[in-house]
């Protein structure tokens, strides 16, 4: 089998492989992630889509945590702090770590750290609490540091965490959605989505106008039903679209949100398998 | 119980918040009395003498999340304890047990889930064991020989409400559980001939003649018993209509909600779990206890005891509908052949 | 209804304060009372020091003066005896639970005694939860010993059926309180829940191979041997003082501490020396110097002892 | 009981030995029910004996002799927590043990789970009253000595008054006194404070523990068969004697400081 064979596999999207099927020559191929050499032959090492670009073959397998790189959003939960740093589950392989010199601090965004903050790094993050960041750089051992040094990044609030296999989070011009229907959207490209209540732009602007309290509080907007209501039908759009295993866009989920809306059902008739099929059936047609 | 999911403060206040509010919201839209889907199946065990496999709130389309406990029942023959150290009873036993799959709690060190096995097991133990519900059918030989009804739970996955599930199998289980009928023997033949008790030797040989495949341990009585039928066809459990089943109240004060999800448990400090069985006109409580940190007041008691009535005899109907219809499957199934 | 009635335990006496009007440096101020715990906790040795310099011990008493020991029988109905000892505070509760088995094949005819020490966490901070201690492993095995050599109740008095059953006698004694030298107290205790011990009568039935007792029939107390063995402890600080009955804060400061089990003749029937008694030279009546034999002194001690705990404490009553 | 784990940490006795039995049991297995309730009334719980500060190893202690119920508890903390990952709150830490005694047949000394349960039911009276936010990282250990028991309710709601009492005694910021109390349904009437027969013979069991200086209950924990009505009225019963037993326990108590008081002046 030779992957010359499939000169546009590019276009045709997909084909797939197992562990210890040879790909082709590894004289004409560089081998990429998810796969191996032996006797000059690039062999996969992983179950999945095999995806070359000129020279460079790659598997990318369907089931996997996430594999970091930098600049990636990424959505992740604090597991412990640490002198002058946080450890953060973000669904791959190592905690990421997020230094306390890679976060906003109170009184001015550009300010060097102080002991005293040190002292009070539960003040900005504590164990359990859910954050927007990116990813900035790599450790040698691996582990991704992330940074969030921007107003779009930082604490999250008024909302609801959906875990997805990262797979199905496709890298988009902005991971940042506001729906029409009142939620915010930030689809974390290591699978964690964070569904909340819109909070407009201007709310958040201003550099000189940097709130500590405000970004690093732990209380909720009053969230009024509608909003609620639109947050669990977002969640659950996203649960079915996923059980489905189709990648999630903005274009997608803004149908597939329309779509149950039309339907004029109730947010929990979404669990029938039915309506959830009827769902996946609608949005796919002309695809 | 500690929790295993932890939750920024943020998210807990929305879930509290949104089980305050008129009306409740919760994250996946249901409100606060609704129950996730729950799917049964009795009989998954073939090797077992009543078995059941309960989910809550499986995907539809993938089968992936939601709580799924497995239950099994397996009889034993043992001696009744008269100081041999076996601990039989007259009468038979009951005993239960859940073990977790590590899968389950991947967060857990194994000395926690130790502790968490021995928790479920106190609590199912102390509601199914009690005297109150035994079935009358476990003795085999009044005072020698009795049955010992092992019933064994596997939480499998745990994405919440664990007891209501635990409870549902259990239920199923043991409605599904068939006795194997005995018959008694009694040999009178050579303690005549014997003359005076012919020695132990004698006698024990009698027994080896006749002994039942079934119990390979040395039987020394002068009465045994033998199993008459096909293992498969035995008797129902005495009483099995009286099994509770389980609702678990989770309390926001003023507001209460059923089938927590894993992250609405995280959220809730206090739950009151409430066993009930409506197998005679009155209803009757078989176990009740507060879990978790809070305070409540008697009068709030004995309002949740009423609304968990309520919502327990709802499941209680729905669930003896769908054994009673599995049981009307399996006879069309065995008479198809 | 719920009236408060006597117990087995008699009301706290107040731990006695310490005796601060003998030190000249400490005066009898609040506040160099709380200086003098801090002192006691930065320099333990030392604070032990300046008492016994003065001939007094930290809770009062002279150098070989005991605690107070209190004794209360029979007070738990699950077990077939039992026994409370209050050694100052150290308080233990032993108790005895009887139960049949077949005797080992190589002596047919004797029953089993088995003492256990629990040093639970509850008694003291330094204990954890969990297995026995190390401190409780060594316990236990002296007083095993002690009460095998002492021959206090001949095991052949447990034999119901040679060959076939026997009672097999557990004594498990729990620390309630630990403040130091559980071992005597444990002792007697165990002793006392001896002789508190009842056993109902037992017959062996050699054709269902059942040994069954008598309800009607009443109780037998154990046919205990004379000698009743009796500890008492004693600990040597800084070569010099020999403390006797040591307290939980004297006992990690000693240097050596000495065990004497004594049974009713006033023979030994143990003697044990843990670290080295390496003690001074002292000056005689003529200012000479001359050896001190300390285990003498403390075997004289014993006697004196066991004299009067015999007599006022185990058949006071 | 039956078979003996040999361990080298403990003397050891044979390798297998069994609890005597009485002739008379084996003809007439039924036991004897005059012996229930010993003239006392229904709603008579037995008398309760209760001493603050027994253990003077520990930050705090109590023991308590309810009839022949008889309980030690100390309190050691609160203290740094060992290997735990951060919690904002102290953890309470409830160790129960029973003495090898302390029940009608011997019991082995490992942790079974019985111990287990008893504690797990104690942590489920006391959490609620612990002011566990005014300690964070710290633990707080309770430690029970089981000496003698008659009924498992008893035991367990003997424990939580001597485990509040024992708390209060360390110093430790609680919200209010913790009592509790068991009753057993008895055909048509409720029993309080139930002996191990009088358990057994009834329906159905419940212990109710209570903070009845806030009127409000901690935990309820209730077995066998009840009607809706009969478990009520069990709280109710439960809950008025409690507020008796407080009145007892805090007696103890202030007599106990005052006498500190006096020895300190």
């Amino acid at each position: 089998m030779d992957i010359d064979d499939y000169e546009d596999f590019d276009s045709s999207g997909s084909r797939l492989t197992c562990p210890g099927e040879s790909l082709t020559s590894s004289q004409a191929y560089m081998r990429g992630h998810g796969t191996y050499v032996d006797s000059e032959e690039v062999i996969a090492s992983v179950a999945g889509t095999i995806e070359r670009v000129n020279k460079l073959v790659t598997v990318r397998a369907i089931r996997s945590r996430y594999n970091p790189e930098v600049g990636d959003l990424v959505v992740g939960r604090i597991t412990e702090v640490q002198p002058r740093r946080w450890k953060v589950d973000a669904h791959s392989r190592q905690d990421a770590v997020l230094m306390l010199s890679s976060v906003n601090l109170p009184g001015g965004v550009q300010r060097r750290k102080l002991e005293s903050d040190e002292l009070q790094m539960r003040g900005f993050f504590e164990e359990g609490d859910l954050l927007v960041a990116e990813v900035q750089a790599f450790f040698s051992d691996g582990a991704m540091s992330l940074h969030t040094r921007s107003l779009k990044y930082g604490k999250l609030r008024n909302g609801q965490l959906v875990a997805v296999p990262p797979i199905l989070v496709r890298r988009l011009k902005s991971h940042f959605l506001t729906l029409p229907c009142g939620v915010d959207l930030i689809l974390g490209l290591n699978g964690y989505i964070w569904v909340s209540k819109h909070v407009k732009a201007s709310e958040q602007e201003g550099e000189e106008g940097f709130d500590a309290e405000a970004v690093y509080s732990n209380v909720n907007d009053e969230i009024d039903e509608a909003t609620r209501t639109a947050i669990s039908r977002v969640t659950h759009v996203i649960r079915v679209l996923t059980s489905h295993f189709i990648p999630l866009t903005d274009t997608l989920l803004l149908e597939a949100y329309e779509w149950t809306v039309e339907q004029e059902t109730n947010v929990r008739d979404l669990f029938q398998q039915d309506f959830g099929d009827a769902l996946v059936a609608s949005i796919t047609v002309g695809r | 119980m500690a929790s295993t999911t932890s939750l920024s403060k943020a998210e807990k206040s929305y879930i509290q918040a949104g089980l305050l509010a008129n009306p409740p919201t919760r994250g996946d839209g249901r409100s606060a009395q609704d129950f996730r889907t729950i799917s049964l199946q009795t009989s998954v065990a073939p090797l077992a003498n009543g078995s059941a496999r309960v989910s809550i709130g499986r995907d539809p389309h993938d089968g992936s999340g939601g709580t799924e406990v497995l239950a099994a029942t397996k009889l034993e023959v043992e001696s009744v304890d008269l100081g041999s150290g076996s601990g039989g009873v007259n009468g038979g036993r009951v005993m239960c047990s859940v073990t977790c799959s590590p899968a389950a709690y991947p967060h857990l060190s194994s000395a926690a889930l130790d502790d968490l096995q021995y928790d479920l097991t106190t609590i199912l133990n102390s509601t199914l064991t009690h005297p109150s519900l035994h079935p009358k059918n476990l003795t085999i030989l009044p005072g020698k020989k009795s049955w010992l009804l092992n019933l064994d739970l596997v939480v499998l996955v745990d994405s919440g409400n664990v007891f209501d599930a635990l409870f549902l199998a259990a239920r199923a289980a043991l409605w599904d559980t068939k006795v194997p009928r005995t018959r008694s023997v009694e040999y009178k033949a050579r303690k005549a001939g014997g003359g005076g008790e012919g020695g132990e030797k004698g006698d024990m040989e009698v027994d080896e003649e006749v002994v039942s495949g079934f119990d390979t341990r040395q039987i020394r009585h002068a009465t045994d018993f033998e199993l008459p039928d096909y293992w498969d066809e035995g008797e129902e459990l005495d009483g099995r209509d009286r099994w509770p089943v389980c609702v678990t109240l989770n309390l926001v004060p003023p507001a209460h909600f059923l089938d927590a999800t894993l992250e609405e448990e995280a959220a809730i400090p206090l739950r009151l779990l409430l066993m009930f069985s409506f197998d005679s006109d009155e209803p009757h409580i078989q176990g009740m206890r507060t879990m978790g940190n809070g305070e409540l007041t008697v009068p709030q008691l004995g309002e949740l005891l009423k609304e968990g009535e309520k919502y327990a005899r709802q499941i209680w109907q729905s669930l003896n509908a769908k054994l009673k219809e599995e049981e009307l499957g399996r006879i069309k199934e065995r008479n198809k052949f | 209804m719920s009236s408060s009635t006597t117990s087995i335990l008699p009301s706290l006496s107040p731990p006695q304060p310490p005796q601060t009007q003998h030190l000249e440096h400490l005066s009898q101020e609040e506040q160099d009372k709380l200086k003098a715990s801090v002192f006691q906790r930065l320099h333990p040795k030392l604070y032990l020091e300046k008492y016994l310099e003065e001939e007094v011990r930290p809770d009062g008493r002279e150098l070989g003066g005991w605690r107070g020991v209190f004794l209360n029988v029979g007070s738990i109905s699950t077990a077939e005896g039992s026994a409370l000892v209050r050694m100052g505070d150290t308080t233990v509760v032993c108790g005895v639970k009887a139960e049949i088995a077949e005797p080992e094949l190589d002596r047919e005819g004797e029953g089993f005694l088995v003492p256990n020490l629990d040093l639970p966490a509850m008694c003291s901070p330094k204990f954890k939860p969990g297995p026995p201690s190390e401190e409780a492993q060594v316990l236990s095995e002296r007083l095993n010993q002690a009460l095998l050599t002492s021959n206090v109740l001949p095991l052949s008095s447990l034999c119901i059926e040679s060959g076939k059953a026997v009672w097999v006698l557990y004594m498990d004694a729990t620390c309630i309180n630990y403040d130091g030298n559980a071992f005597d107290a444990t002792l007697l205790a165990m002793v006392a829940a001896l002789r508190n011990t009842t056993l109902p009568q037992a017959k062996h039935d050699s054709e269902t191979h059942q040994t069954l007792c008598s309800r009607s029939k009443p109780r037998v107390p154990l046919q205990l041997a004379n000698s009743v063995p009796i500890a008492t402890s004693f600990g040597i600080f800084d070569s010099k003082y020999v403390l006797a009955d040591p307290t939980a804060f004297e006992e990690p400061l000693l240097d050596a501490s000495i065990s004497v089990v004594l049974g009713d003749g006033g023979e030994i029937i143990s003697l044990e020396q843990l670290g080295s008694v390496l003690v001074e030279d002292v000056q005689d009546g003529n200012g000479e110097w001359v050896k001190r034999d300390v285990l003498k002194e403390c075997i004289e001690a014993a006697r004196a002892r066991r004299d009067v705990l015999v007599k006022e404490v185990l058949n006071g009553k | 009981m039956a078979q003996n784990v040999f361990d080298r940490r403990r003397t050891n006795g044979p390798e297998e030995s069994t609890p005597f039995i009485y002739e008379e049991d084996i003809s007439n297995p039924v036991r004897p029910q005059e012996t229930c309730r010993k003239g006392r009334k229904p709603a008579d719980i037995r008398p309760i004996f209760l001493q603050p500060g027994l253990i003077n190893q520990a930050a705090g202690s109590a023991y308590i002799e309810m009839d022949r119920t008889k309980i030690a508890c100390a309190i050691y903390g609160p203290r740094q927590s060992k290997n735990v990952a951060f919690h904002e709150k102290g953890r309470l830490n409830v160790e129960v043990k029973f003495a090898p005694y302390s029940c009608l047949t011997r019991r082995a000394p490992m942790r079974d789970a019985e111990d287990r349960s008893v504690a797990m039911a104690l942590h489920q009276a006391l959490l609620a009253s612990v002011r566990l936010e005014s300690f964070p990282k710290a633990t707080i250990d309770i430690f029970i000595t089981v000496i003698e028991t008659d009924g498992m309710e008893g035991c367990v709601a003997a424990g939580s008054i001597a485990a509040s009492t024992a708390l209060a005694h360390a110093g430790i910021e609680v919200l209010g006194l913790v009592m509790s109390c068991s009753a057993a349904a008895m055909g048509s009437e409720v029993w309080l404070d139930p002996t191990d027969e009088e358990s057994r013979l009834s329906n159905g069991t419940l212990v109710l523990s209570c903070m009845p200086a806030l009127t409000t209950v901690t935990s309820v924990w209730q077995t066998g068969r009840m009607a809706p009505n009969q478990a009520l009225s069990c709280m109710v019963a439960s809950q008025n004697r409690c507020d008796d037993i407080h009145t007892i326990v805090a007696q103890a108590l202030l007599l106990d400081n005052s006498k500190s008081n006096q020895e300190n002046l």
